[in-house]
């Protein structure tokens, strides 16, 4: 439940709408609620967020 | 509060009617019709409605007038009981399979039988809200389309209305068993059935017709019976005329799906349920859509799964009743469903 | 409207807390604790939440005061984290087996480790509204008991109270495999817990001491891992004193149940579903219980049958706090549960 | 080189038959008896069979003479059947329940019939090698136990002979649906049948009489239908008559089975299968016990698991018939078990 | 008799090579490898093993010299490994991926890492007998291709070879959880692995380029890991150049196969089991392939069907040593499957 | 759902409370809610159920 006032900003990856808390300092992580790729804050003012690197885990049989 | 009766209400489909409507809060069930149970009580075959209802199976020639009449019985037995109970509702919604095509050659074709009253078919609404909801606000008789149908068309509808399909489409469907309904009959036992991946339909399959009038794409249909009691998931290869990227796809789903309540877009970059997967979705009004893109081959996989019994049946059916009688449409479609399941 | 926590609520039961709660219509979910994964969404472990919540997983020193805390950690991480947290919460349930037992020479005994809180096990009330809704009403701490636990007391506890039970009773029990939670571990893999029929405890299982505790009745406990997820039966062996028989048992089941919101008495002479079974019940706060009698041993067989994530921990839960706050026993444990499934 | 015919071709027990003689190298396969589908081919109802064999059924009436004729038909269908085509077989090997009793008094209390031939049942030896090896190398007529009954009998005679057990044991038996025979009823559904903990027999279940009669123990015996097609596992408490020890126990049963080809004694400290469990017998003639013991109570809980259609059934059958004809005793049954499964 | 080992003998496949090669008459096996389990019992982690062996886990670098050596370890594992064990063997059974293709560039492109030993990949014999059984005759080296691709280019050749295949071939695989191997992670738990219908590979399948390899035919794969422990099905869409009926087809299958014993062409009218079904298959090598056609769109659907852990892996590569050796091509593979399963 | 007015027997089999209509006539059958029993309407003025005579379906495996 956020707290704190969000920002809504569009995901890099799929362009969802992704909530960032007022406060939240770069480096951190967020999640795209629709693709569920998490995005690293690579700036706060403007607000920046960029796919994080990712080990691609492997999903298959 | 109205009043409402489900015809066929012994079988899969009618007890998932009745568990909806039972907990509906603007609803009272008045008839629960069973040729072979009248007089028993309801929750003998359906032992999830014990402790939640007295009510017992009325025979059809006692059913009365209701404001709205569910029906759900087997294959053809519409074509004569549908059109005698269209008098008895001031709604019918039929979710047998003999009033969804308005063409009545293409249903001789898919169901080996003439139509024999093909002057109603014009009348019937689809019973999909994410397509009809403005008719069937004032429709007085709704057609479901098939499990697998509502699936597709909510899968392929993006992209066949943004104009993106090269052309035919191949839809595989998978389904469990309570898709064949409540007989028994020996392909249906539990030793033959478990475990199965059983090709029902390798081609051909009767939902190809419902697609296509449902979306302009023609569409190529097989279905597997696997392993689960519930749950439909069908996977769509559909050509497209560019290639499409994730994002471009998503955009055609956001756009028709981002304000349906019953329409889920999953298409995940981690995570173990990264597409569509009925299993979480067993009792929920869910219609999970989803996609992964191929530039390379300009082909898109779309991918769709529901509860074959609800949100591809009864609370499809529900969902519409909503919408006709003007009431939120999630009323009684509340479940999240279950995890781990 | 109360606010209320989830500590553990990346696990089984704390997922299933947080989709009774987040539609419970008298609470707001202020927090959701996970210690691995603070900061993601809950529906990424928990996908039925998916269009239902936006909320993030909270780290435990991150933990506010709230009315309620559900603490829903893992064997043993309680006996130092529930103390703790009571300072936090006007009411605290745990739903772990370290403040079950009042004994700490039992808990030693059936948990291999000593007690480290042993003055606190007095202030605990078993969170079983069956037996104790008088002392819910005002407790300020609430332990659930194991799941096959409460099905044990619930099958066994009308036979104890009416002091007809002649020695010691044996429990089998039988679960599914979301008993174990949710870390990997091999035994757990798909493959190897796949239709397994593993007796995991033939002698000595934990929930004995429970058992005992709650009815009074010495019970010798097994139990075997079955295939299913979610589910749990137990089939207890009942020495009676003297020959009864059905109706006899039945009139003691119906004096202690017939009034509860939770317990149905299944014990049938035709249809599918005679006796309790766990399937029917998946997602419902429903402890179905029934018997069966043999008068010419002096025997009487109790069965019990619920969710063990749901009447078994996490509904259980939710009713025990519905009790605490005077609210309607039924609120947001209103499911009835699936047919066919 | 021998001739064999299998009466109830069509049916589990009788496909199960098939399977092992078609690939036994010392017989023949002469005749496939089935009244429903004289004239099909055999692999039309045994998928597993094409390829394996040309086999068509053969008429009852059709049946000639043969060296062994084995008997797999419904409950009392064998009354009438087996005193008839003894006469066609120099060995008959009858897989019913209508000789397995001597005692025709208990035959009418568990079967609710009498038995019309009770001047034949003391010429019957019980199919069980493990106990009546001797018998068996000269009999004419063999009666398989139930496969629940083989289990429990191979789990409790180490300690019924030697002498420690002190009252009545309970069992407790789970089945899968193979168990139910090829009929399409209701209740073997895939939909109502699936992921079922039906207990189907809370008490006195037919097996009880064959145990006591094998063991000299009284037996009190239950049964649930589980999760599986193929399985049966019993769990039986035993009282004994002073604390026994691990130790004490492996000792008894190695004494009996140390030597046995298709017993193996599994009662194991570490692993993932640590007591009997029968998935892992599937297709194979073994029947696994274990035990845990409880020496505060007295009590030994001895376990047994074997593949119902195979040791439990046809397999136990050929490995009789193995006995009968002075063969090495794996013969035809050599196939270990998948792992995983 | 010849000495053979397993290295990865501790894997499902491995273990599964073990059960085969244990039985088989002509071979003893000197050596099953294990990294993590050298010294321990390998029937400590096959159960089904039990009393068939008394052998132990040998170290990797304990390995010695062999007649033929199998290696079964984890993705990208083999890269390193098998150019190490080539000398260790007359003849080396790789049944990884890395050896799978002969151009380097498309393991890199599906494996995402660049191949370590491109200048081997030539002197690979696929393991496929029906395709390349002279070259199997005398090959030092055989590469197994994925299970999944085992049935597709069984499925394919017949149309392929006949040249009437019009364009890209769509491939939609169902495999079991015994695919994924015998590690525990999170997507393999039971609770979230079972009952799923999980589309993990949507598009660009990795067999993609190993079908195409073997059959010249483009091939477009998605893959859904579905309830099962074992079993692989595909069911492949493939244009034809002319309107192909069930006859014409069926013959070009019979040309290629009537002689092979594994591979059994079912395309059944009647029946319950009328299309490939991997659960009738488990533990035999079979590779059962069928067809339905749809003229109006000159289409063919061919499915196949296999356990994917015998002929899609251990008993392929049995097969291709028999070959190897000049034995009988079945010997050590006679299973013949259950029913029911 | 009763339409018409309803009377409360005991079962005689288990004591569970059947709801019979009162236009019920002899010979019907009504099901006892608890424990499923058939019951034969054996009499009307006064209200009289006995347990119907029942297959007994076998329900094992
Ligand atoms: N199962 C699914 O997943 C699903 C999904 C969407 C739509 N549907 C459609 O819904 C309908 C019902 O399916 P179902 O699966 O519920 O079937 P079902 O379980 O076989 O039940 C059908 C019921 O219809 C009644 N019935 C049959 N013939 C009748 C007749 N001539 N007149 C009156 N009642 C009759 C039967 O009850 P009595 O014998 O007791 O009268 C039976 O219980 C079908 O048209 C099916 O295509 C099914
Ligand atoms: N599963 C059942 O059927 C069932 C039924 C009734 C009662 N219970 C009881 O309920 C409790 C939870 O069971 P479960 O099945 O939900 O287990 P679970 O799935 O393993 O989840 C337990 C959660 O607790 C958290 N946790 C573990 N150690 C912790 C610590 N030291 N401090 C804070 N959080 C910790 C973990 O989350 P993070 O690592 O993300 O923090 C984990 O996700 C257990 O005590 C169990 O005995 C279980
Ligand atoms: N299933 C088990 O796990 C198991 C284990 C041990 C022993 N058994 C015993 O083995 C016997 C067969 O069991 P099952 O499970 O195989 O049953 P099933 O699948 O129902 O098969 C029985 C077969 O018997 C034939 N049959 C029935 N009545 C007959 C009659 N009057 N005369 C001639 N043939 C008749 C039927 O074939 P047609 O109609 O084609 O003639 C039927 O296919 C039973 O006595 C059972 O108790 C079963
Ligand atoms: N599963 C299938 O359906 C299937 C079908 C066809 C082909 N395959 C292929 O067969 C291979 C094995 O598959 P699987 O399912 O059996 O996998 P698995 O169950 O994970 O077993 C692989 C085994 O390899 C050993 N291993 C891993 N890394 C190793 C290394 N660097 N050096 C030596 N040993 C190593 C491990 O044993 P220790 O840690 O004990 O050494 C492990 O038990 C894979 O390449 C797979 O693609 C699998
Ligand atoms: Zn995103
Ligand atoms: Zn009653």
């Amino acid at each position: 439940m956020p707290t704190a006032e969000t920002t809504v900003e569009a995901c890099p990856e799929c362009e969802g709408r992704v909530g960032v808390e007022s406060e939240v300092r770069a480096g951190e992580i967020v999640e795209c609620p629709e693709c569920a790729a998490e995005l690293e804050v690579v700036g706060v003012s403007p607000l920046m967020l960029a796919l994080a690197p990712e080990a691609d885990e492997d999903w298959g049989e | 509060m109205i009043d409402v009766a489900v015809v066929g209400a012994s079988g899969y489909i009618g007890g998932e009617l009745l568990r909806l409507l039972l907990d509906h809060r603007e609803v009272r069930v008045g008839a629960a019709v069973s040729t072979r149970l009248a007089g028993s009580r309801v929750d003998r075959v359906h032992p999830n409605l014990r402790g939640r209802t007295d009510l017992t199976f009325t025979a059809l020639d006692a059913l009365g007038d209701h404001d709205v009449v569910f029906v759900a019985v087997g294959q053809t037995a519409g074509l004569d009981l549908v059109p005698r109970l269209r008098e008895r509702a001031k709604c019918l919604i039929d979710l047998g399979a003999d009033f969804r095509l308005r063409d009545p050659g293409l249903y001789e074709r898919y169901y080996g039988t003439a139509h024999t009253a093909p002057e109603l078919l014009g009348s019937f609404v689809p019973g999909v809200p994410e397509t009809h909801r403005a008719e069937l606000a004032v429709a007085d008789a709704v057609s479901m389309p098939g499990c697998m149908a509502v699936a597709s068309i909510l899968a392929l509808r993006p992209l066949a209305e943004a104009g993106v399909v090269a052309g035919a489409v191949t839809v595989d469907g998978r389904i469990g068993s309570s898709g064949s309904g409540v007989r028994a009959e020996q392909m249906n036992l539990h030793a033959e059935r478990s475990g199965t991946m059983r090709l029902f339909a390798p081609t051909n399959h009767r939902h190809e017709a419902e697609i296509a009038q449902a979306t302009g794409v023609r569409a190529r249909m097989s279905a597997t019976g696997v392993e689960a009691v519930r749950g439909a998931q069908v996977v769509c290869r559909v050509p497209v005329r560019e290639p499409l990227g994730d994002k471009d796809v998503r955009r055609l789903y956001r756009q028709h799906y981002q304000d349906e309540p019953f329409v889920r877009i999953i298409a995940q970059r981690r995570g173990l349920y990264r597409l569509p997967e009925p299993k979480i979705l067993s009792g929920t009004n869910y219609c999970d859509v989803g996609f992964a893109t191929d530039p390379d081959t300009s082909t898109v996989v779309a991918v769709a799964a529901l509860d074959n019994l609800v949100k591809g049946g009864a609370g499809g059916a529900v969902q519409c009743m909503n919408v006709r009688m003007g009431w939120p449409e999630h009323l009684g479609l509340e479940f999240p469903g279950l995890h781990p399941v």
